[in-house]
């Protein structure tokens, strides 16, 4: 059982255990789908959605499970909400339906949301499942912001579709291909152990 | 209550609930996507056959459809065929449109594509590819002129430019659509094109 | 003529020209001499003097307790001033034998020689260079006796003179072959009789083409041969040695008479005849004052125990920006903190110069000269940097309890990294735990 | 006893005169040639691409020392000069000036210190900013110019090996001539048209033992057998291995790349391995892959095997029986 307080569940998703700089999960979509911010983002809607829902179904029959068919369970949850989001996309964004193609499906395996479930919900409230999981979707969701739009402001010079970058200004095309996303989350992770270490070292002293 | 048994409830329970709220998804959005799917081929036909009001699915196989295209009053404009092949990192999906004597080409459209971005890509992009496709004579194989000219004027009836940088990507849409051309004029010829026996979109 | 040599190896500058035209000089014994009971590979010798002794020129003052050891003999006649730990060359202070000379060198009635060596018996001989406190002169200082007791599974059938002296600036035992070329063939056919083995082959360097020449002209009663070798860098060590006369190969962890053979220095080679034909135990060595730090660069004949700073006043003292004294080689030297050492069985050179502040290290760069120059086939930049990051059962298993410490490796790299440091301490590290392991 | 002020230290104590920055600047002189043959061909455009190079090479390296406090002369240990000239000398030579300064930036910061600098980096830090313009505007990088000494009024130009994938050059029999290709006088990257010019450099390294002569020789080899198997069988469609050894980065690639001492192998036998695979990489890449010139890719692939290589690759000790 968590005993934070309930800001501290919310903020810790944003940096301390951000999902993808400091946990290194779901790491699939964080590389597949940032070749552009409207793809980012969307993901990352679609992937909060299942988050929070899944967390707050888990922490709410979280008692009634056999710990035997506590994975069974939780993946068929997950997958009702992927469906639910895959089918919702489809229906009514079919260009960014298309766009992230099989990733949407894929949330089901997302490290994330599974994690989180046998992680926290299955032992906490549902109200506090509900705040660590909007934190942690909070923290996804900025995560991939912030590498789609490094991705698609220097791979295609726009940001959101925008033109942003001068006429001077000549994409680097292999921003908006997998070499880039590997890049720049390399250079990402990078810069996020160093802010670490330097925090670190200042609480320290 | 046995654990085994109240294993087996409790799956079924969720998967009971999951199915359910499943369908009821399904029964909301299944139209619509179906509405989608079609309205991105019309677009295309629209595109490719310029002046389509209507069409019609006329002969369907394995990647590779043909739609007949009518105007308001049900005269035939020409054909629409939707074709794919293997570019130069994933499959290319195509559209283009003849005239009804498969002579002249209309247009063509990229469907879908995976090329390399700002290279191979280019064969989406009206002013480095598609446009000297518009109006090419099809009585004989099109081919690709290389390296690339600077204007369609200097490009012979048959000729199409190729991307300056991409000769791969051009050369693997030459391929689908002559291939798709000489698959056509065959089908016509047996007499499968036969319209008005197919299903009105 | 075909010229032997063995793999890889370097050539660095040799700087023999200092001293190898200069005949090898007795320097007179001085007033004190430190005499060290820990000189050679093995266990320290028990005094067998104390404070107040009278003691005669070539007196057994320490006696080995085990096999792996030496007797010590004082190189003066005089009397015993003090038995207790002096500075030695080696590092750590040891107990020493210290001898005010009386200048006369009186002589020890069991300095007593025979007039027919070569008639003794294999067990005799061994025991006249155990009693004489033998080692091996070319700087590791291995008991000689030791090398002449062949296991009883291991046929022995060369005799090896080692008369490369392939450190550079070195010429003591250039000179030792030139001036003393019988005692040096003779004291090889002890060697051989003492052993078993069929035959004796001298190896020299063709950098001392002279003393080649003049052994080549030399009639011999005995299966002497003299072979000549490529000059390179460490063609001396045992094993590669080997590896160059005889393309026999010393398996790993092993020694000479696995394969067959006893390798000698040309010194010990002499000694071994001086002790047998003349009674006459170690208490003096030749040795090489050399170096740009030295005004009269000499080789000398010193007494054991002589102060180094006794010797370099004989060669004209100290040049004063001299800021490196060196004991053995340029190569696999010690560095000395002070000249008041004395000079030890192992001496085989002191050597002086002066050197500015070293260059910087870089990172390796993987040029991989340590690999093409090593001796013993290893890769050195790999195992120092399992060094390192402490993979020491790596570093074993990629072989570096192989390591001779040569040096190639370190003199032939561009990043200035001290390889042989590394490795050194890799060893002892590991050898350290095996102990720990086994205890 | 006081200190007496005697250097102590660990044996040996002679040294070979090589240093780091003497090999590397050998290297950097053995490039003079090709960069003289550069001026020629390319002129001013030439000029400007190496002094952008040097700059931001420079001016990168220098951060990063500053940055992680290194000493500041490593700058100047020559390593940073040489990934410079390497890089232009791959570039194409109407690159416009930002594009070259990024791929400068990109190989030192990307291909080298990030990895920890000097001697830490797994890849070839010229090929990594020129891979990363490779695929970051691929246009620009395959946009040839003529060389000044050609008058051709076309403003693209395709270089030999691009001729004769696209343009079906064999058999239309417009094939860059040898003679063309030995002297230089061909499209292509700044420094890899003139085989005459890189071959005075390399026989200079080769010469002062400054590269490992395997690496080229088994590059060459593999490369020849490769190319010969085919050629032989139908010499009407594939080209000759000798118009393989000259046309496009090959030679530069063989001699002053892949023998980069800190991306290639330590050990003897692994040179020849590392060679060989990039030599038959180039092979397939130029004669099957979608690309007309595989280099780069070759090199820095091949790279990646360094480390497995070393390990497997260690030579036999001094009486380790064979085998063991």
């Amino acid at each position: 059982m968590s005993t934070k307080s309930l800001s501290a569940e919310y903020l810790k998703g944003l940096w301390d255990e951000n999902p993808v700089f400091r946990q290194l999960l779901g790491m699939c979509p964080v590389l597949a789908v940032t070749n552009a911010v409207i793809n980012g983002i969307a993901m990352g809607l679609a992937a909060s959605f299942v988050l929070i829902l899944s967390s707050v179904v888990v922490a709410s029959i979280k008692k009634l499970i056999p710990t035997q068919v506590r994975i069974a369970s939780y993946i068929v949850v997950i997958a009702t909400f992927v469906t639910v989001a895959d089918r919702f996309m489809a229906a009514y964004f079919p260009p960014i339906s298309k766009a992230l193609g099989p990733y949407i499906p894929l949330i089901v395996v997302n490290c994330i949301i599974l994690g989180r479930q046998e992680a926290f919900s299955s032992r906490n409230s549902v109200g506090r499942s509900f705040i660590d999981a909007l934190g942690m979707s909070t923290g996804f969701v900025l995560a991939l912001l912030v590498l789609s739009s490094i991705r698609e402001i220097l791979g295609a010079g726009t940001f959101l579709g925008m033109q942003v970058m001068g006429s001077w200004f000549k994409p680097w095309i292999i921003m908006i291909l997998p070499a880039g996303a590997f890049i720049t989350l390399g250079i990402l992770l990078g810069i996020a152990l160093l802010v670490e270490q330097k925090t670190r070292e200042r609480r320290a002293s | 209550m046995n654990l085994s048994v109240r294993m087996v409830v409790v799956l079924t329970a969720v998967g009971l609930i999951s199915g359910g709220l499943l369908s009821v998804v399904n029964l909301l959005t299944a139209e619509r996507i179906e509405l989608n799917r079609l309205k991105e081929i019309e677009d295309a036909i629209t595109q490719v056959v310029p002046g389509t009001v209507s069409s019609q699915k006329l002969y369907e196989e394995d990647k590779f459809t043909v739609y007949a295209s009518k105007d308001a009053s049900g005269q035939e404009l020409g054909y629409a065929v939707y074709a794919s092949g293997t570019g130069f990192q994933d499959i290319i999906v195509l559209m283009f449109g003849t005239d009804p004597a498969i002579e002249t080409i209309n247009s063509l459209t990229i469907l879908e594509q995976k090329e390399t971005p700002g290279l191979g890509a280019k064969i989406t992009d009206q002013q480095a590819f598609l446009r000297y496709w518009k109006g090419k004579d099809i009585r004989q194989p099109l081919t690709l002129r290389k390296p690339a000219v600077g204007s369609p004027e200097e490009l012979g009836a048959t000729e199409v430019n190729t991307i300056t940088g991409a000769t791969i990507s051009s050369d693997k849409v030459m391929g689908v659509v002559n291939l798709s051309l000489e698959r056509l004029r065959q089908i016509k010829q047996e007499g499968k094109l036969a319209s008005g026996d197919g299903h009105v979109n | 003529m075909q010229k032997k040599t063995f793999h890889h190896g370097i050539h660095p500058p040799e700087h023999k020209h200092f001293t190898e035209t200069k005949k090898l000089e007795p320097l007179p014994a001085p007033d004190k001499v430190f005499i060290p009971l820990h000189q050679h590979f093995g266990a320290p010798a028990k005094p067998l003097v104390k404070k107040g002794d009278e003691v005669l020129l070539g007196q057994k003052i320490g006696k080995s307790p085990v096999l792996f050891s030496a007797s010590v003999h004082s190189s003066v006649s005089g009397k015993v001033l003090s038995v207790d730990g002096y500075a030695h060359p080696l590092g750590k202070p040891v107990t020493t034998v210290t001898v005010s000379n009386d200048g006369e060198d009186r002589l020890a009635p069991e300095t007593q020689g025979h007039e027919n060596p070569f008639s003794l018996s294999a067990e005799d001989i061994r025991a006249r260079v155990k009693e004489a406190g033998i080692v091996g002169l070319g700087g590791a200082a291995f008991p000689a006796a030791v090398k002449l007791n062949p296991p009883k599974d291991k046929a022995v059938d060369t005799v090896i003179i080692n008369g490369c002296e392939c450190e550079p600036m070195l010429t003591a035992d250039h000179r030792i072959m030139l001036e003393y070329p019988d005692d040096v063939i003779q004291g090889a056919e002890l060697v051989r009789i003492a052993t078993g083995a069929q035959r004796i082959i001298v190896g020299i360097e063709d950098n001392k083409l002279d003393v080649y020449k003049q052994l080549r002209q030399r009639d011999y009663a005995f299966p002497v041969e003299i072979s000549l070798l490529k000059t390179k860098y460490p063609q001396g060590a045992e094993k590669n040695l080997i590896a160059a006369l005889l393309k026999r190969e010393v398996p790993r962890g092993g020694l000479p008479f696995d394969v067959g053979v006893v390798v000698q220095n040309v010194g010990t080679a002499k000694a071994v005849w001086d002790a047998v034909a003349h009674g006459k135990p170690l208490y003096e060595r030749a040795l090489t004052v050399s170096g740009s730090g030295i005004a009269e660069p000499k080789n000398l004949m010193v007494r054991i125990g002589t102060p180094f700073q006794a010797v370099i006043d004989h060669c004209g003292g100290l040049k004063e920006q001299s800021n490196l004294v060196v004991m053995g080689g340029p190569m696999m030297g010690l560095t000395q903190w002070t000249t008041q050492v004395p000079v030890i069985k192992g001496t085989s050179g002191i050597l002086v110069w002066s050197e500015e502040k070293p260059a910087r290290e870089y990172n390796c760069i993987g040029c991989a000269r340590c690999v093409g120059h090593c001796p013993m086939g290893l890769v050195p930049t790999q195992l120092m940097k399992f060094i390192k990051y402490d993979a020491l059962a790596d570093a074993e298993s990629a072989g570096i309890l192989d390591c001779v410490e040569c040096g190639s490796c370190q003199y032939s790299c561009p990043a200035r990294i001290p390889l042989v440091h590394w490795l050194r301490l890799g060893k002892n590290k590991i050898i350290s735990e095996k102990r720990k392991k086994s205890a | 006893m006081t200190d007496t002020g005697f250097l102590l230290r660990s044996s040996p104590h002679l040294k070979a005169r090589d240093s780091v920055p003497k090999i590397m600047y050998a290297v950097v002189i053995s490039l003079m040639p090709a960069m003289a043959a550069s001026f020629y061909f390319f002129r001013l455009k030439a000029l400007a691409v190496y002094l952008i190079c040097l700059a931001g090479c420079l001016a990168t390296e220098a951060v990063f020392l500053r940055v992680r406090k290194k000493p500041m002369s490593s700058l100047w240990d020559g390593s940073a000069v040489i990934t410079a000239l390497l890089l232009a000398m791959t570039l194409p030579p109407d690159l416009s000036w930002d594009i070259v300064l990024i791929g400068s930036v990109i190989a030192i910061a990307l291909g080298k210190q990030v990895f920890g600098g000097l001697g830490n980096n797994i890849f070839n830090p010229a090929l990594v900013g020129r891979a990363f313009l490779q695929v970051a505007f691929p246009v620009a990088m395959t946009t040839w110019s003529p060389p000044a000494t050609l008058v051709i009024d076309t403003v693209t130009y395709a270089t030999p090996l691009g001729n004769l994938k696209f343009q079906g050059a064999l058999a239309q029999g417009t094939l860059t001539p040898l003679s063309d290709l030995f002297w230089g006088n061909t499209g292509g990257c700044l420094g890899e048209t003139s085989s005459l010019a890189l071959l005075l450099g390399a026989a200079f390294l080769l010469f002062r033992k400054t590269i490992d002569w395997r690496i080229p020789a088994g590059a060459i080899l593999a490369l020849g057998a490769f190319t010969g198997i085919f050629w032989l069988t139908s010499p009407q469609e594939y080209a000759s291995p000798l118009f393989h050894f000259l046309a496009g980065g090959f030679i530069l690639g063989a001699f002053f790349m892949a023998p980069d001492m800190v991306t290639s192998p330590i050990t003897p036998t692994g040179a020849w391995i590392y060679a060989s695979g990039i030599g038959l990489m180039v092979g397939l890449i130029r004669l099957f892959g979608g690309f007309p010139e595989g280099v780069m890719f070759s090199i820095l692939f091949m790279n990646t095997f360094v480390p497995i290589i070393n390990r497997y690759t260690r030579p036999r000790i001094l009486g380790q029986r064979r085998g063991t």
